[in-house]
């Protein structure tokens, strides 16, 4: 069905046109940032996003690939590899990707500046992390994978850290060693996996995992070792239980804005990684699954009961965002089908909710520490747009219908429960019910009258901001009430066939 | 009417609350009150315009195709009597909102939100929808408690979303797990009904995960201890205490959903689940007999009805199960009262504790309407809740007559906790120096008064409802293939 | 030839564990340049000619220069005598690496080569620059590039780190209440109240 | 003839109950008292209008379905169970009693409650009770008559707890003790009459639901047939009827549940009289006589009704020997005497124990009446001790209390002689122990009447009131009923008399009549014996009285606390009861306290938690390392063991 | 010629060994050097395997790893080097501010 040229012609370019714009919005906040105000940059690079997600749009359905390779395989019949493609799920990822970015830029506009790291920069470094999210989504094969999450790591680390204070620095070092240890690990696994399948291409490995030939089967311990190498290196990136732990300190160590871009965007491209690694080249490995329930299951249990236990909310949405991630990773150890449409579908609105969420408490938090859980009681009377819009983040986070999270969960859990894994989706159901108790205790809080003085930031409810946060809540208001809007795109499961290339 | 108008009029019904609440925000404060009571009127007018009608047919629309949810929406046999009950009673509480809240905007936003919520439940002929119903009544019931509850609330308030969640999510895990194993193409209720599984360990492990959810909104035994809190917790007018009751839909969905879809596990648990509702009934009631705060009392009282309501659904016997729901339905409109009745009596006397005294010497109205009530609470005989504990007693006995006789005994407790709290609040000489209570005004006659002449009226002309619930009930049974 | 694999492979490992044990954080960096030197030697040995020779020049030269130019900096190379405060953080460490050690070896010696060896060095040509730039310019020539954008993020990100520039104001004024992130949070705590309850 | 439709009966009383109550404002002064007693006198002529079309066959009138599935239709398949009433011999006959005396009494209450500040609500409340009490008479299923079998009983709860709050006033603090002291005891006896009344209808409803078992409706005369046609077992059957008689205990103050009986003395007289004598208890006789096709095929659940009946009379008997309480002892009679009645039905003897109900009715009524206009003499004073020679400042109400006490006592001519010989002629041929027992009983009743007569009316008035004769509104009730008390007891002279039993032939219509065989010459001697026995007793009532020891009757303090029933009862019900309730709520708040725990917003996270997240990098990176080193050794392990 | 698997055990090695000294060294820049330790054995691997499969990638994927490693380098220096100007540390236990 899908037309795949040969090449780098210009025609192909077309693949890589979406990573390029985000890369020229990059570059000019590098450069332009001597001489233009860096709100201006920050526009210049929503446009630019825009730009980029039109142009995706574009690329609907042609499954276009760029730098693509052919040889012969041993039986004869060729076989084209590409470096970069453009189908349609690295088009769907990459769009929830620039979703996340868009609203981290609307809200750095209002927040850079009492964070005091309104320098173009700034924009540069998020630009690059896009770019490299974006390589990761469009990924080919194993290196390119492995060069954009490195791009989008480092960018990440020095975001983490580009606040001047101490508490950005730890959540900054923090992240870049263990960050560097993750990285490591993963690279080891590719030696592995390219040991035993002899390539470092998707497609390729898709086929020798898929087939005896060129596989010898006494290399399985090779391969499945690389894949848990593998495994673990993304399971540090999207924080599986026991990589987990740098999430909560480096997310609320950071600049609010930046933790909101680290807890969607990059963990949204990471889990489009895992999606081409396991649902696509070693879909037909073995082992690797079973080890993946076990840490999701590790996960859903530490990351719920670890986030009751916060009174910190900024710090409590960090542990919400580790239990995400496991009801997320529920939806890897669905079949490819199922699994890929779940996990695109979770993946948006998990992006919309939390950045929403992140937006509000950047907005009206009086200090970068975020605010208690406490601070939040009696906003309603304070802020009610904005409060009434947290307490929608909070109830789609915990699940709560009409709100789209509960299709989120419920894709996640069927996902799960139809390859197999009831009591994985037993466990996920108990422990929601964690969950629901720590979203709804800010929630109900806000609405409790109270007489003491106001102790958020009272200036902040502006524009940027509250675009942002209504697009988070319009989403998934919409997206609760018609589901179809999205997963209606990301159901067919003809696409996910293809997360290989072939 | 043509049919099709028909076909939506539940849709409007359902959804026309909801439009209240948003357009509440928008109206003038002084409007708000006429405003609200006007929407849940014209509600309350939908639901006689469908039973005119005898019923509405089934409307059935895609949703989200991709899954297999439909909109299924039908309001017809006992859906509509609770329906009709709940919009009644939602009106009811619009009106005493209105008079006793101070600025009443949210209150009453927030009660036509909740209302369609709960339309929604008894409309939905669809798993997921329900589950959607199902958990969007909670969000307003926390906000009101949240809003309007007392000091302790936030316990309250936890427990009460955690047993719900907990109950809904295993719910929702049994809904994935019977189209998938069940192979139905939609989650439909007449598709899953084509498609029941087979008898066996997996339909029972279903049954019992959706029962959970169910269990903990009859509520059931050991899942009911979220519910003497949410009533203590909550506003003392007693308005989202009404709403509350007429969350306690556990009873229904366990006989539209559970009965139909897991015949044989029904069957096969028939004898536990009777046992734990009988068990229910007694032990509620002997609680509430200890019971110093008449928020409490009732909330215990109201549990105790709904082990009878259980009683009669589980024990699958026609007569029983037409009797839970008669019950089910009409428990709402003097349970209800009631905690308005308590809300009134807390404005006057400014405490829920029992042992107040003599109030019935200085407000005669309030006390014997509040006794009134009592007694159709108590299921004597000319009231709506007699012939529903009747029949569920009577049918119960024919399948287990030892369960029947432990729920019987609860007739005699429902009798011992309810004179004596009235007695120790009412009765008796007013202390010297306690503050002058003075009667009913204005609407507070209606408040109270209605909900008893309604429940008076079917009490002894049970005809009309009865038409609707018994066809319905039979089907269903039917489908069991008889017990 | 085995010679040669052991004799680096001991040094190689020699090094590395004086790079982990060495209290003297130079010594530290020495060990590595030694190991990285021996990787280098065992690069050869496999035939990765190019490779053997950028290890030497660039690892060992210059990234390990960066490294001790940096640890002078800091002079961070005087060991930290204060008590560990992570429990048995060592025995740990010991039971881990050897798990992950011994697990490795095992996985190892499964692998059995997809073909003979000497078809293989034939097959990377020797690892000359000509074979890798082939390579780099036509299958690697997207991560070729990409590598660059990395590189780039590297210059900016890390002057960007260690010479902050000014932040530039937004235009609302906000003057009050805002606080300085560096400094300590000044904002007064109210008593938790009824939210304990 | 014509025909007025039957449920016309029950619904003029109930109009008055709704009117009076909703909208009291309309009926000042006395109007209500009027109102009340006019609807109930309209029943009345429209009972007797009824009563002259009395047919052989039992008349029907269905008005329209009620509860689901509980009645038959012609092929036997299911059916909903109509509201109907019922028009034969044995309902009339209870429809005559209920509304006529009704009638007497709410005349006689226009004058006595005319003091009384809720004087509406009263006549509202006795219009409810007739109404009731028509409904449970009338009704042609058991359900309809468990409507007013409940809803008697609520009655007699209000009317009990008429006086919830005490007569006195309340404002002063010691003006409080006293009042509020009786408004509790008042408050207590009409809650128990109420609780145990429930435990009674429990087994009534249980009754029905063995029925419905059995025969599939329960609807009176569909059961009839039924249980002539299909068969049934034989112990389910007597099951079903011992279960109707609990109801009938219950409501009639029968052995074991008769302790609410006495207590509910704390109603104004008048209830006394028309509801704890003359009708509402008299309803389990009426049960069992109605349910008489069942009895008949259940001897040993009939045995044990005529058991229950005479060890109450008894029970009834022995604790009103030593009461100071001029209600309490008429009280306790009640409970003795129908002890009789059932002891009557339970020996299949229907037509005497519905006799003596009728009679029973009119002179207990009367009795209580005339305690009533004395206690309206005497400013509410209750203690026989307080009062003595009251002959001369009431002498009409002397008289007539005269005619009652002759005519419980058995004394020939009065109507009681007749109705007490029938029952223990009946029980002579059946079961000489009851009919010992019966005999001792008459002698008992003679006995405390007697004393009862002798404290109040003879000898010096020992109170300090100023006594005063009754106005006519109530003198004319008393008059009409000591009449009635006298003469009625010609209704059914017994053969050997020369009479035609017109009474058993009455109602032999309806409910079968038992063909007696006894010689006339052992009637004579049963009857010499009855009438000895009621001579003896006044006789010795009155040589007590002339010792002047007749104050302290027999038995002393076991006869005054009522053979300690009560006592037992709170020790080993309601308090064990009570406290496990307590014990219950307890464990019921304890349920849930790791939710409480997490609820309570949870201070900082603490202990084993911190110590693994403690902010340490490097600690982290143990976890991550462990980590890692878990799944590869696992995977290795596997791999060694040839797990590919 | 020496057997690739010989080459991965001492890589599998090497690795465990950066990874032990990542937990025990203590400052920020010996755990640095640690991970390169870990990052030279993948690179022993990945060569090992090209050779295995006469497959160049491979060694052009080592020549891109060095790069990478070299990138982290420059951002990890500078990081340190950021830290230690406010904190005069390079300890990292001295950074466990935030906890729980």
């Amino acid at each position: 069905m899908l037309h795949t040229p040969t090449g780098t012609d210009l025609y192909a370019m077309g693949a890589l046109f979406p990573v390029l714009a985000t890369l020229l919005g990059a570059l000019l906040s590098t450069l332009l940032g001597f001489w233009v105000s860096r709100r201006t940059l920050t526009y210049l690079n929503i446009g630019l996003l825009l730009v980029s997600g039109i142009s995706m749009m574009t690329l609907w359905n042609q499954g276009r690939q760029a730098f693509t390779h052919t040889f012969a395989l041993a039986d004869g019949q060729a076989l084209t590899t590409a470096s970069l493609q453009a189908d349609n799920p690295a088009l769907l990822l990459g769009l929830v990707i620039l979703v996340g970015s868009v609203m981290t830029l609307l809200v750095s506009l209002d927040t850079a500046w009492r964070a005091r790291i309104s320098f173009p920069e700034f924009d540069a470094m998020l630009m690059y992390a896009i770019t490299g999210a974006l390589l990761m989504a469009f990924s080919g094969d194993l290196i390119v994978l492995l060069i954009g999450l490195e791009i989008m790591s480092l960018s990440g680390y020095v975001l983490a850290t580009l606040q001047d204070s101490r508490r950005a620095e730890e959540s900054g070092l923090k992240y870049f060693l263990l960050g560097a240890v993750g990285s490591a690990i993963l690279i080891y696994g590719i030696a592995f996996v390219y040991g035993a399948t002899g390539s470092l291409n998707f497609s390729e490995i898709a086929l020798r995992v898929g087939s005896v030939t060129g596989l010898l089967p006494q290399n399985t311990g090779i391969l499945v070792g690389g894949a848990l190498l593998v495994l673990a290196g993304f399971a540090f990136k999207i924080a599986l239980v026991p990589f987990h732990q740098w999430t909560p300190d480096v997310y609320s160590g950071a600049p609010t804005s930046i933790s909101l871009f680290l807890s969607t965007v990059v963990k949204v491209a990471v889990f489009a990684g895992m999606l081409r690694v396991f649902s696509g080249a070693l879909a037909d490995a073995p082992g690797w699954a079973s080890v993946l329930q076990i840490l999701t299951a590790a996960t859903l249990i530490i990351g719920n009961t670890a986030a009751l236990l916060q009174t910190n909310f900024k710090r409590m949405l960090a542990y919400s965002a580790v239990a995400h991630t496991g009801f997320l990773a529920m939806a890897l150890l669905g079949t490819p089908a199922t699994g890929g449409a779940a996990l695109t579908y979770y993946l948006l609105v998990y992006t919309l909710m939390t950045a929403a969420a992140l937006a509000i408490v950047a907005a009206l938090q009086r200090s970068e520490e975020g605010m208690t859980i406490a601070d939040l009681r009696g906003l309603y009377y304070r802020h009610p747009g904005y409060a009434v819009a947290l307490a929608i983040c909070l109830a789609s986070l915990a699940g709560l219908p009409p709100f789209a999270g509960f299709f989120g969960k419920y894709l996640a859990f069927q996902a799960a429960f139809q390859n197999g894994y009831v009591w994985l989706s037993v466990l996920a159901a108990v422990t929601s019910v964690a969950a629901l108790i720590y979203y709804l205790r800010p929630g109900m809080l806000m609405f409790m009258p109270d007489r003491t003085p106001a102790r958020e930031y009272a200036h902040g409810q502006r524009p940027p901001t509250t675009l942002a946060v209504g697009l988070g809540v319009a989403g998934v208001t919409l997206l609760g009430l018609l589901p179809n809007l999205w997963y209606g795109w990301v159901s067919n499961p003809a696409i996910w066939q293809l997360l290989a290339g072939r | 009417m043509s049919r099709d108008v028909i076909r939506l009029l539940p849709t409007f019904m359902i959804f026309l609350p909801m439009l209240g609440s948003l357009i509440l925000l928008v109206t003038p404060k002084r409007w708000r009150d006429e405003m609200a009571g006007l929407l849940s009127a014209l509600t309350l007018g939908l639901g006689l315009m469908i039973w005119r009608a005898g019923g509405s047919g089934m409307l059935d629309v895609n949703w989200v195709p991709a899954l297999g949810i439909t909109y299924a929406t039908e309001l017809s046999g006992v859906s509509l009597a609770l329906a009709m009950v709940t919009a009644f009673m939602s009106f009811i509480a619009v009106l005493y909102a209105a008079r006793r809240i101070p600025n009443p905007g949210t209150m009453l936003a927030l009660i036509l939100a909740m209302e369609t919520g709960l339309l929604g439940i008894f409309a939905a002929r669809d798993m997921v929808l329900f589950y959607v119903f199902f958990e969007d009544a909670l969000l307003p019931s926390l906000l009101m408690l949240a809003i309007y509850g007392k000091a302790n609330r936030m316990r309250a308030l936890v427990k009460f979303a955690a047993y719900t969640l907990f109950g809904s999510l295993l719910m929702l895990v049994s809904i994935i797990g019977i189209k998938y194993l069940g192979g139905s193409p939609t989650f439909a209720l007449a598709d899953l009904r084509a498609h029941v599984l087979p008898a066996g360990r997996t339909q029972t492990w279903l049954y019992v995960a959706f029962l959970t959810a169910m269990a903990v909104k009859l509520p059931l035994w050991p899942l009911h201890a979220w519910l003497p809190d949410f009533h203590e917790q909550n506003h003392d007018s007693g308005i989202p205490d009404v709403m509350g009751t007429l969350y306690k839909v556990g009873g229904y969905g366990v006989f539209t959903f559970g009965i139909t879809l897991f015949p044989d596990a029904s069957l096969e648990l028939r004898p536990i689940l009777m046992g734990l509702a009988a068990f229910t009934a007694l032990y509620a009631a002997w609680i509430a007999f200890h019971q110093q705060d008449w928020k409490r009392l009732l909330a215990y009282a109201g549990l105790s009805h709904m082990g009878f309501v259980a009683l009669g659904v589980f024990s699958l016997n026609e007569t029983a199960v037409i009797g839970a729901m008669y019950l089910l339905a009409f428990q709402n409109l003097y349970t209800g009262a009631l905690f308005l009745a308590v809300g009134m009596l807390q404005e006057r006397t400014g405490s829920i504790q029992v042992r107040v005294g003599g109030v019935m010497t200085q407000a005669g109205a309030l006390g014997g309407l509040t006794l009134a009530l009592w007694l159709a609470s108590i299921a004597v005989p000319g009231m709506a809740g007699f012939v529903g504990e009747f029949s569920i007693l009577l049918g119960a006995y024919q399948v287990y007559p030892w369960l029947a006789f432990l729920a019987g005994i609860t007739t005699i407790a429902a009798a011992a906790y309810a004179l004596t709290a009235f007695q120790h609040t009412f009765w008796q000489a007013r202390p010297p120096g306690g503050i002058p209570v003075h009667d009913l005004v204005h609407t507070e006659w209606l408040i109270l008064a209605l909900p008893l002449a309604v429940a008076i009226f079917f009490g002894l002309y049970s005809a009309p409802a009865l038409n609707l619930m018994q066809p319905a009930v039979k089907a269903v049974l039917a489908a069991l293939g008889g017990n | 030839m085995m010679i040669a694999f052991i004799l680096l492979g001991a040094l190689a490992i020699c090094g590395g564990v004086v790079t982990i044990a060495a209290r003297n954080a130079v010594h530290a960096a020495l060990g590595l340049v030694g190991t990285l030197l021996c990787v280098g030697g065992l690069f050869a040995s496999m035939s990765a000619s190019f490779l053997a020779a950028t290890q030497v020049i660039v690892y060992a030269g210059a990234i390990m220069v960066l490294f001790l130019f940096v640890i002078m900096l800091l002079n961070a190379n005087s060991p930290i005598t204060s008590k560990d405060p992570i429990p048995y953080v060592r025995e740990l460490a010991g039971i881990g690496g050897t798990v992950l050690a011994g697990a490795f070896v095992v996985l190892a010696f499964t692998y059995k080569d997809p073909q003979p060896l000497a078809a293989g060095v034939k097959g990377v040509g020797d690892g000359t620059a000509l074979v890798m730039g082939e390579t780099l310019l036509t299958r690697f020539l997207l991560p070729f590039e990409a590598v660059s954008i990395l590189l780039l993020v590297a210059i900016v990100g890390a002057v960007a780190l260690v010479q902050r520039p000014a932040a530039q104001p937004d235009g609302v004024s906000d003057t009050d209440e805002v606080l300085l992130p560096s400094a300590p949070a000044t904002v007064l705590r109210l008593p938790e109240r009824e939210v304990r309850a | 003839m014509l025909r007025v439709p039957l449920y016309l009966l029950p619904l003029l009383p109930l109009l008055g109950f709704a009117l009076l109550i909703c909208v009291p404002r309309f009926f000042p002064g006395k109007v209500g008292g009027y109102l009340g007693s006019g609807v109930v006198l309209a029943s009345f002529l429209i009972a007797v209008t009824r009563y002259f079309g009395l047919t052989d066959a039992p008349q029907h009138e269905t008005l329209w379905t009620w509860l689901p599935n509980m009645s038959l239709n012609g092929d036997g398949t299911p059916a909903n169970l109509s509201v109907g009433f019922t028009w034969d011999q044995l309902s009339a006959l209870m429809t005559l009693i209920i509304t006529g005396v009704g009638f007497l009494i709410h005349v006689y209450s226009i004058s006595y409650m005319s003091h009384d500040a809720k004087y509406t609500r009263f006549f509202a409340f006795l219009n409810f009770f007739v109404s009731m009490m028509l409904i449970l008479v009338l009704a042609d299923s058991y359900p309809l008559m468990f409507v007013g079998w409940e809803g008697v009983g609520t009655a007699s709860f209000l009317l009990i707890g008429f006086w919830f709050s005490g007569r006195g006033d309340a404002g002063t603090a010691e003006g409080f003790t006293v009042t509020n002291a009786e408004g509790i005891s008042n408050s207590n006896a009409a809650r128990k009459a109420f609780i145990m009344n429930r435990i009674g209808d429990l087994g009534f409803m249980f009754g029905m639901f063995l029925l419905f078992k059995s025969f599939g409706t329960l609807n009176i005369p569909q059961l009839a047939e039924r249980v002539g046609a299909v068969k049934f077992n034989q112990p389910t059957l007597e099951l079903a009827c011992l279960f109707l008689l609990v109801g009938a205990v219950g409501k009639s103050g029968q052995l074991p549940l008769t302790t609410w009986l006495p207590d509910a003395m704390a109603g104004p007289t008048p209830v006394s009289a028309l509801i704890h004598a003359a009708t509402m208890v008299t309803a389990g006789v009426y049960l069992v006589a109605r349910s008489h096709f069942l009895y008949d095929l259940a001897p040993t659940a009939s045995l044990w009704v005529a058991w229950v009946g005479g060890l109450t009379a008894l029970y009834g008997a022995l604790s009103a020997l030593n009461q100071y309480d001029i209600k309490k002892i008429l009280a306790y009679s009640t409970v003795s005497q129908l002890g009789y009645m059932f002891m009557a039905v339970g020996l299949h003897a229907y037509a005497a124990g519905v006799f003596h109900l009728l009679t029973h009715a009119f002179f207990k009524a009367l009795l209580f009446l005339a305690a009533g206009a004395v206690i309206h003499a005497l400013h509410e004073e209750q203690d026989v001790r307080q009062m003595g020679g009251l002959r001369r400042f009431m002498p009409f109400t002397h008289i007539v209390s005269l005619m009652g006490v002759l005519a419980i006592s058995g004394i020939p001519i009065w109507s009681g002689f007749f109705s007490k010989d029938a029952i223990l002629a009946a029980a002579y041929e059946t079961n000489p122990w009851l009919y010992v027992i019966g005999l001792g009983v008459a002698l008992l009743t003679a006995f405390y009447m007697g004393r009862w007569y002798f404290l109040v009316w003879r000898g010096e008035y020992r109170g300090h009131a100023h006594p005063h004769e009754a106005d006519p509104l109530m003198t004319a009730p008393l008059g009409i009923l000591a009449a009635l008390a006298t003469l009625g007891g010609f209704l059914n002279v017994p053969a050997f008399l020369g009479g035609g039993h017109a009474f058993d032939t009455y109602l032999s219509r309806a409910v079968p009549l038992e063909p007696h065989e006894i010689a006339t010459s052992t009637e004579w001697l049963l009857t010499a014996l009855a009438i000895a026995a009621g001579v003896i007793g006044l006789l010795w009532a009155s040589a007590e009285y002339r010792r002047g020891s007749l104050t302290d009757g027999p038995l002393g303090a076991a006869s005054t606390r009522a053979l300690y029933l009560d006592t037992v009862y709170d020790n080993v019900i309601s308090a064990p009861s009570r406290t496990i309730a307590g014990a219950l709520d307890i464990a019921d708040r304890g349920t849930d306290g790791l939710i409480n725990s997490i609820a309570g917003n949870s201070a900082a996270p603490g202990g084993l938690f911190t110590l693994w997240q403690s902010g340490f990098v490097r600690a982290y990176a143990v976890s991550m390392l462990l980590g890692t080193a878990a799944i590869i050794g696992y995977w290795a392990l596997k791999v060694i063991g040839g797990g590919l | 010629m020496v057997p690739t698997a010989s080459y991965i055990a001492l890589s599998g090695i090497l690795f465990a060994l950066g990874m032990i000294g990542v937990l025990t060294r203590r400052t920020a820049i010996m755990i640095f050097l640690s991970v390169e330790l870990m990052l030279n054995a993948a690179n022993i691997a990945l060569v090992a395997f090209a050779r295995a499969w006469g497959d160049p990638t491979g060694q052009t994927a080592v020549f891109i790893v060095m790069t990478l490693a070299a990138a982290e380098v420059a951002i990890g220096l500078a990081i340190i080097v950021a830290i230690f100007r406010k904190r005069e540390t390079t300890n990292v236990d001295d950074l466990a501010g935030m906890k729980g």
